[in-house]
């Protein structure tokens, strides 16, 4: 074929979607900087000389860049830098894991829905509905007053509060993929329903899937933070960005950097979520590709 | 090519006179459009040259890629500035456009050039009334009053033929059917009775019968208004019907530039060459009872092979290998709070036909007249209410899904849009083996040398099995769509309307493609397509449908060239024929729109009577719906 | 239409239906109950505590107290507050206004605001307005509502002096300007992560109808740019916005309930929290009935309102 | 910080305990009750004249909201703060102890006649000039129907403890009331003296539905204050009620200004937004500041409860003495005490607090010492074993403790104690829950291991602990009382049994000493301090009194007046 369809060297959709993405910088930003938080957490307390959980009760309420302590030390003496990097260890997997588990339930959800359609379709989408009736923080905490708190729970519970949006995407872009060529010729070879679901139409909608992942793992630890505020969350001594805000929140006129230091860290990794996933959308969106 | 050389002569005198009698309106010259592409200009249209005179149709022509939508908008300016360049002269009645300040500029368009579009469902703005979106236009350019410019709005809504002009306009666009709506564009153009029209494949969206009235129309504004028209088109059928001059456009660049006759009768490029072979032409067949190739033309050379004609393949002796009858498949339209049917789509009512080995029946008709679904529902893709279905002899439409998942190995469907046809994740060998793995009938090494096998067979190679659908042409990828449908060993392909949407030079590459494979494999197509040239150069048989019915069938030589029912004659009128000198024959401009298959829930269809007119060639009796 | 809105309201009472009965399963059957505080604090026996748990008719079966709860309330009758003993109705009565008047602020600065800039980074994408909107956006959404609160709160209340630290009045004072003076801090704090969701949402809608053919259409025809963009491209690209104000409406009253809380805003989620701290069943289920019920006919309205303003929706 | 264990609702979870006092005294000999020592709180200046006639308005902040006005019902020690305001009892303790009479005349006694000698008839004499906020007047009718509402079974009584034994009851004369008891009863002095108030027959017998009426939401009482307005989830006000029958009001006005959040009720405090911060007071971190503060004082006084850490006896290594000594001795007390309070709380070994006649000087004095804990538990056979965690037979030296979730110090208590008890190989898991959960069954039924709770052990203010400390007050044996704890003692039981039949007060003290004796001996609870609460009142208010004996310190704002 020598015809002109040649002409135009057509990208492969990551080759093309990383080109575009490398262009977004606002969300390269956003990927260094939740590598540098992720690394950060990882490995900075292997580096720190403090235990996040050493107590001295001697030294409380150093303020920041006062001798060896970075960022200072909080209500008990322990080492402010020390505690943020094991509170995003705790607050990055609670985004990352209810993500994942967020995902898995609303993919799911979403592709049956989506597939089926008719009463399957309409049952599934009422439950979503109904389940969406209730405003995330309400359900949330009602749950949360209901639960024990603890890492697992808090885990599920922000899960249990996420699928949906993820279940309404799948489902509609399955859908309308459902209609699509290629998946009416899958069904016409003799595709089984679970493999035109999940090796055809799923993977086609990868790219909304994607974005509301990130979307969702800036969510989550926001929503971590709520929960620990409002008193329910991860057990002490374990922190967590929340729960080192709802700690400091009492000594705000007296030692505002313990509230500044988690706050910002918060504010820091959703804001990077949230321009990784916005990078994403327009990297992964064809329709963004408007010259 | 048969040009009556007396016709063709006429045409292009009549056009020099023209042109001599009136200095150019737009003259084109080295017009350079670029854009930013990875930091770099890219050139898509090069250096074109070429002039609109007075009251001339002049055609842009080429396929998809060609540069000729850019020139148009490029003319107009509405080319994004930030990543658009243009280059060279665009002068209209002296002046030059690309030089003009943005504000006066605006004065041009749409006063002194007016512009309409490929897609009348999008180019209309939904949430305002379309008298009021003609009206705006002639109280911003002619400083009318409100009043005088709904006036003139209504008059030129009537101007357009929009039946019941004053009380539509307040109406907005989606009430409109599609050709009702390039009407409202073609009327939005006129307001300011602008010196020149550009017409960016008006009537591509729509369907034969439309575009035969659009067609009409803007001859018939022409004439009244005396503009020129710059005609952008894929379709050398409307060009034939329409242009005084062409400008046959590839790769960016005009190849050809001539009076329309001229390049008709002598093709001088290569490429207009290979481009006016590859056109399927309405009468060319007549005669040959079985199909034919199209002849392929190199389009650096410019020679041309000898098409050859296909052997015969239908089986004459067996059982046909499809037998459908009393075929019915009804949607129904849902509403209120327990899902009450308040209406139904009578996609397909009540059809019969047969389809032997070897043998292509083609379905044509118009959009929403069900022969998509017919196709669907033989592979009960969709459920039909009511019929059967025989598969060599075996009930398709009784089936359980373990049976049904096997029987269709034995048909396959190749549809329309190749680009969706595959699926975008999915290398091109995977997708070609898939329907191996889905029914477990091979190793994976033994899918691979199948998938190798196919890929020959289709024309591409083996090697090109690891690559992805995007970096394929269209031609290639229903190739490969092909390839697929034959990877189970099917008997039978619905193709549903698998060439439509290629580019003219392609889609007679994949026509041969198919014939070639129906002479190696005794394949049997279920050929369904609008595109009624195409049809008679590739089936059999045909059958004509109309409003989920079929109105005609026959072998195709018996219907193409003794067509009886009205419809048939309708649509066979409507197609544009590739050949300036036949264009003199005016068919009566209509405003029939195409009508609806949706009915009321308790709509009984009529019984249907049947006449023979020929052998084999049988006529659905019709009412006085046609006596008009 | 008129069908159309009874079957959408048919689905909403299905809705509401299975919302009842997940919202009733998920406070029984949590541990605790509204005894346990006099449990804890030795004022009440164990006798006293079996019969005041009969005398509510807490120790029924689960399904029988939802039937017997749910006919009530089908009948108008919500149950009383086991707190106060007002009608639960009433109860949450009580509490709306001051959400109302803290939602309603915050939406109109947000819509007003947001729209504004949503619009201006459209037309002028990739400007520096553009990319600051963008980037404020984004980190609007990001700060915790409640931390920013405080962050308010110690700045403009602690340190200035300028705002009350919280509640809706001066007790005694009640005037125009002392609920004005009060509202400032808890609206804007809730109004700042709902400007930045409407500037995102007209943002791509704004981007996506200049897109569209029509615009193209508009500009053939050779409009001046400023009647494109306010005729043409924002009429189409507000009728998205409608549907977003009904889908914002969970968020905002979710926002309005971390608002509440940092802000001691006398509300509906104040009372939410309370309720549920006490586990007073019958005012957290009609929160979450009417919490639901409202989301509902926010999101009913918004389509209702989008099928009148979009002609190719409107039907006759 | 107060006694606790009745702490619920949400906000209640975030902050400290809210000083919950028991509100239910039970028991007699509330004449000798706990009187506060003149050091246990910084007495306001001499107060001067009250005005004549009322005048200006308390804004009083709550950091719980009252919505219990019915003062029959279950409800809480904020809602006592508006019952205190709106009605009257029959008779009231004043900080000292003593017995006042209200509604009555006199306080009836075997001397003056209103008590048989065996306790079972009881002549009430009232007062003939009272009127109920409406002008109706109040009579002994009003007292029978109050005492027989609280026995009618479609009522929700709070509690009947006492009041089901009373039969009989005869209105003799407008004035006057006698019934009999089934049983003699002595705690029902305390009862009625404290927290039953009366509530106006001529409205409430109109009422179909005696749970729920117009009169739920509007009282009418006796009391100094009248009922305002209420804004729910705002505020509340009352104003003063000028036929008040005891002294005062001399306010005009009363707010209850329901906010919830403690940093947020500082702040208004110290912007002077709000005149008295009542019920959690004002946080301890807060205090240092507060009293800098100009026109504000502080007053911390001492409350009746005990902050400890309850161990379950029946939960494996705890069932160890040896273990509870060596935990107890690796406490760092003195830290929790300066540290996170800031200094504020006195230590204590005992669960009768220090102003109680009854408390026991000389109990052995808690030192931190990590060494001797660690010696004792090798000794007692505990040895280390993977991850520095002792264990002995099988029994791990690791369990949980639990407080109510959101409560701050207590939650740095907590990491206090996992540092201190790592250090002697006993590992400590934190396991917090919201109120609802954690004092219902998971307390009331001994499922823990291990709890930080603040609890008033005294019976009104008898140091009988019988219901605290028997082995028949198991609730999860089946037993009847609070012995969460399971504490089963034949010695103590003994002990118990024997300060029950005792009268003299010196063998009384005697019995109970011996008591306190074992139960520090044998570590039934690890006692941290006694329960304080530190509140705000603008200078210029006079007439705030704190009374140990009532469950809030707003109980007699009849008397505040400002200067």
């Amino acid at each position: 074929m020598t015809t002109a369809a040649l002409s135009t060297v057509q990208l492969a959709p990551g080759q093309a979607a990383w080109r575009r993405f490398r262009r977004h910088r606002l969300a390269l930003a956003g990927a260094v900087i939740i590598l540098v938080l992720v690394l950060g957490s990882a490995l900075g307390p292997y580096l720190l000389p403090f235990d996040d959980t050493y107590i001295d009760i001697l030294k409380r309420f150093a303020p920041p860049l006062s001798g060896a302590h970075i960022l200072g030390t909080d209500e008990l003496g322990r080492d402010v830098m020390a505690r943020l990097m094991m509170g995003g260890r705790v607050s990055l997997s609670i985004g990352i894991v209810a993500m994942v588990i967020a995902m898995a339930v609303g993919i799911v959800v979403g592709a049956f829905a989506g597939f089926y359609g008719g009463v399957v379709g309409a049952v599934l989408m009422r439950l979503v509905d109904a389940v969406l009736c209730f405003p995330t923080i309400f359900l949330l905490l009602a749950l949360a007053a209901l639960t024990e708190p603890g890492l697992i729970t808090t885990t599920v519970l922000i899960a249990a509060t996420a699928w949906m949006g993820v279940a309404r995407v799948v489902e509609a872009q399955v859908r309308s993929l459902r209609e699509r060529e290629f998946a009416v010729a899958a069904l016409a070879f003799g595709s089984s329903n679970l493999r035109i679901m999940f090796r055809e139409l799923v993977p086609n909608a990868i790219a909304p899937i994607v974005v509301a992942a990130t979307l969702n793992v800036a969510k989550a630890i926001l929503l971590e933070s709520y929960v620990s505020y409002l008193g329910y969350g991860i057990q002490p001594p374990a922190a967590s960005w929340g729960n080192m805000l709802n700690n400091a929140q009492i000594y705000l006129t007296s030692a505002p950097w313990l509230a500044i230091a988690p706050g910002v860290a918060i504010t820091l990794a959703v804001t990077s979520f949230n321009f990784l996933g916005d990078g994403l959308r327009d990297a992964l969106d064809p329709r963004m590709n408007i010259p | 090519m048969s040009i009556g050389a007396s016709g063709s002569e006429q045409v292009v005198a009549g056009a020099r006179r023209l042109a001599e009698a009136h200095a150019p309106v737009l003259s084109v010259a080295g017009l350079t459009t670029s854009f930013m592409r990875e930091r770099q200009w890219i050139p898509v249209v090069r250096n074109v040259s070429f002039d609109v005179a007075a009251r001339e149709t002049v055609a842009i022509v080429g396929e998809s890629g060609s540069g000729k939508s850019v020139t148009a908008l490029s003319i107009m300016r509405l080319i994004p500035q930030e990543s658009g360049r243009i280059e060279g002269r665009v002068t209209l009645a002296g002046r030059d456009l690309l030089t003009l300040p943005e504000p006066s500029m605006k004065d041009i368009r749409g006063n002194e050039v007016a512009m309409i579009f490929q897609e009348p469902m999008t180019s209309l703005n939904p949430v305002l009334t379309i008298g009021f979106q003609i009206a705006e236009a002639l109280i911003y350019h002619r400083g009318l009053s409100r009043a005088a410019a709904e006036a003139e709005t209504v008059r030129l809504l009537d101007r357009v033929r929009i039946p019941a002009a004053r009380s539509r306009f307040h109406e907005h666009p989606h009430r409109f059917s599609g050709g009702m709506r390039q009407r409202v564009m073609i009327a939005m153009a006129l307001a300011c009775k602008p010196k020149l029209l550009i017409a960016d494949e008006p009537t591509t969206a729509l369907d034969v019968t439309i575009q035969a009235q659009i067609l009409m129309l803007l001859k018939e504004l022409q004439e009244e208004e005396g503009m020129s028209i710059l005609f952008i088109t894929h379709d050398m059928g409307v060009v034939a019907e329409i242009a005084d001059r062409t400008v046959v456009m590839y790769g960016g660049q005009a190849v050809e530039t001539d009076a329309t006759a001229a390049i008709f009768a002598a093709p001088s490029h290569p490429y207009t060459r290979a481009l006016l072979a590859a056109v399927p032409r309405l009468g060319s067949m007549d005669g040959r009872p079985r199909p034919m190739r199209f002849p392929i033309v190199d389009k650096v050379t410019g020679t041309s092979d000898e098409p050859t004609d296909t052997p015969d393949t239908v089986s004459t002796a067996e059982r046909p290998l499809l037998e459908v009858s009393n075929l019915t498949t009804r949607f129904p339209i849902r509403s209120g709070l327990f899902g009450k049917v308040s209406g139904r789509v009578h996609a397909v009512e009540n059809i019969s036909f047969t389809l032997r080995a070897g043998e292509t029946l083609a379905l044509v008709g118009e959009s929403g007249c069900g022969k998509s679904t017919t196709g669907r529902s033989i592979l009960k893709l969709v459920a039909p209410d009511r019929g059967t279905v025989l598969l060599d002899g075996r009930d398709v439409l009784g089936m359980d899904d373990r049976t049904l998942r096997d029987c269709r190995k034995q048909m396959q469907i190749v549809f329309q849009d190749p680009f969706a046809s595959l699926n975008p994740r999915m290398s091109v060998g995977a997708a070609i083996a898939a329907p191996l793995h889905a029914n477990g009938l091979a190793s994976a090494s033994q899918a691979r040398d199948k998938v190798a096998d196919l890929l020959v067979r289709v024309g591409l190679t083996a090697d090109m099995a690891a690559r992805f659908p995007h970096e394929f042409s269209g031609g290639q990828r229903q190739r490969i769509c092909i390839a697929r449908a034959l990877a189970l060993g099917p008997r039978l392909i619905v193709a549903d309307e698998a060439v439509s949407a290629l580019d003219v030079s392609v889609k007679a590459q994949v026509v041969n493609l198919m014939l070639d494979l129906q002479a190696s494999m005794g394949l049997a197509y279920l050929f369904i397509s609008h595109d009624i040239a195409v049809v008679e150069r590739m089936s059999h048989r045909v059958a004509v449908m109309y409003l989920g019915e079929i109105v005609e069938i026959g072998p195709r030589a018996s219907v193409f060239s003794n067509p009886q029912h009205p419809y048939t004659k309708k649509l066979m009128a409507a197609v544009p024929v590739p050949d300036p000198a036949r264009r003199g024959a005016r068919r009566q401009a209509s405003n029939d729109e195409i009508r609806s298959p949706v009915r009321a829930p308790d709509y009984q269809p009529p019984v249907r009577q049947y006449r023979e007119v020929t052998p084999g060639h049988v006529v659905q009796l019709w009412g006085e719906e046609w006596s008009a | 239409m008129a069908r159309y809105v009874i079957n959408r309201l048919g689905q909403a009472i299905m809705l509401l239906v299975i919302v009842s009965a997940i919202g009733f399963a998920i406070l029984h059957l949590a541990p605790g109950g509204p005894l346990s505080q006099y449990a804890a604090s030795a004022q009440m026996t164990q006798e006293d505590l079996d019969r005041v748990t009969k005398q509510l008719g807490l120790d029924r079966p689960l399904p029988i107290q939802y039937l017997d709860w749910f006919g009530r309330m089908v009948r108008g009758d919500w149950g009383r507050s086991y707190r106060d003993g007002e009608a639960v109705l009433s109860v949450i009565g009580s509490h709306l206004g001051a959400t109302l008047e803290l939602m309603a602020t915050a939406t109109i600065i947000a819509a007003l605001l947001g729209c504004w800039i949503g619009i201006l980074g459209a037309l002028r994408r990739y400007s520096l307005f553009d990319s600051l909107a963008t980037v404020g956006a984004m980190i609007a959404l990001s700060i915790p509502t409640f931390w920013f609160g405080l962050v308010m709160i110690y700045v403009f209340s602690v340190k200035l002096g300028w705002l009350p630290a919280g509640n809706r009045e001066t007790v005694g004072d009640g005037s125009l300007l002392d609920l004005l003076h009060h509202l400032i801090a808890p609206a804007l704090v809730l109004a700042l992560v709902e400007t930045a969701m409407w500037g995102r949402f007209m943002r791509s809608s704004m981007l996506e109808v200049i897109n569209q053919d029509y615009i193209r259409t508009a500009r053939a025809k050779g409009m001046p740019e400023w009647r494109i963009l306010t005729l043409h491209a924002l009429r189409n690209a507000l009728l998205p916005m409608i549907t977003v104000a009904g889908l914002q409406f969970p968020t905002v009253l979710g926002g309005a309930l971390v608002a509440e809380t940092v802000f001691t805003w006398p509300g509906m989620g104040r009372l939410f929290l309370d309720s549920i701290g006490y586990r007073d069943y019958p005012v957290v289920m009609g929160i979450l009935m009417f919490s639901a019920t409202m989301v509902l006919i926010g999101s009913l309205l918004a389509d209702i309102l989008y099928a009148v303003v979009d002609p190719r929706i409107r039907v006759g | 910080m107060a006694d606790e264990t009745g702490r619920f609702g949400v906000l209640a979870l975030r902050f400290g305990a809210p000083s919950r006092r028991r509100f239910i005294q039970l028991g007699a000999g509330a004449a000798a009750g706990l009187s506060l020592s003149g050091s246990a709180f910084a007495q306001v200046e001499r107060p001067t004249n009250p005005p004549d006639k009322p005048r200006g308005q308390v804004i009083a902040a709550l950091s719980q909201e009252p919505t219990v006005f019915h003062p029959l019902m279950p409800g809480i020690e904020v809602d006592q703060g508006i019952w205190w305001q709106v009605f009257s009892p029959l008779w009231f303790i004043d900080p000292d102890g003593k017995f006042i009479p209200d509604l009555a005349r006199e306080v009836p006694t075997v001397e003056n006649g209103g008590l048989s000698a065996d306790g079972l008839t009881w002549k009430i004499k009232l007062r003939s000039d009272v009127k109920w906020h409406d002008g109706t007047p109040f009579t002994a009718d009003d007292v029978k129907f109050s005492l027989e509402l609280i026995n009618n079974p479609d009522f929700r009584a709070r509690s009947r403890v006492g009041h089901s034994l009373v039969k009989d009851i005869k209105v003799v004369a407008p004035d006057e009331i006698h019934w009999r008891m089934e049983a003699p009863y002595s705690p029902y002095m305390s009862i009625l003296g404290s927290l039953t108030f009366i509530v106006p027959k001529h409205i409430l017998e109109k009422v179909s539905d005696p749970n729920s009426s117009p009169f739920h939401n509007a009282p009418v009482g006796t009391g100094p204050f009248r009922w305002g307005e209420r804004v729910p989830g705002d505020h509340i006000l009352l104003n003063a009620h000028a036929g008040y029958h005891g002294k005062g009001p001399y306010l005009e006005r009363v707010v209850f200004k329901y906010i919830p959040d403690l940093t947020v009720l500082y702040t208004q405090f110290r912007t002077g937004q709000v005149d008295y911060t009542g019920l959690q007071g004002v946080l301890p971190n807060f205090v240092q500041e507060a009293k800098t503060l100009k026109g504000r004082k502080i007053f911390v006084s001492a409350t009746s409860s005990v902050e400890h850490i309850a161990p379950n006896l029946e939960f494996g290594p705890f069932a160890d003495r040896a273990v509870r000594e060596a935990l107890y001795l690796a406490i760092n007390k003195q830290a929790i005490v300066d540290a996170l309070y800031y200094g504020l709380p006195t230590q204590t070994e005992s669960f009768v607090p220090q102003q109680a006649w009854s408390f026991q000087q000389g109990l052995p004095q808690h030192k931190y010492d990590p060494a001797k804990a660690n010696a004792l538990l090798d000794a007692a056979g505990w040895v280390r074993g993977s991850g520095g965690v002792r264990e002995k037979g099988g029994v791990k030296l690791e369990f949980t403790n639990s407080t109510t979730s959101g409560n701050a110090v207590r939650e740095q208590t907590q990491q206090l104690l996992i540092q201190d008890w790592r250090a002697i190989g006993a590992a400590m898991r934190v396991n917090n829950m919201p109120a609802a959960v954690i004092w219902g069954d998971f307390w009331q039924q001994s499922k823990f291991n291990s709890v930080l709770v603040s609890v008033n052990f005294m019976l009104g203010s008898d140091p009988d602990v019988t219901p605290r400390f028997g082995s028949g007050a198991i609730p999860a044996k089946g037993g009847r009382g609070y012995n969460t704890y399971q504490y089963r003692s034949p010695e103590a039981d003994r002990l118990l049994a024997e300060g029950a039949r005792q009268f003299d007060l010196a063998q009384r003290k005697a019995t109970y000493g011996d008591l306190q004796k074992l139960i520090r001996n044998d570590l039934a609870i690890l006692p941290l301090f006694q329960g304080f609460i530190a509140e705000g009142v603008k200078e210029g208010l006079q007439g705030f009194r704190p009374n140990i004996n009532t469950s809030i310190n707003c109980w007699n704002i009849r008397e505040w007046y400002w200067t």
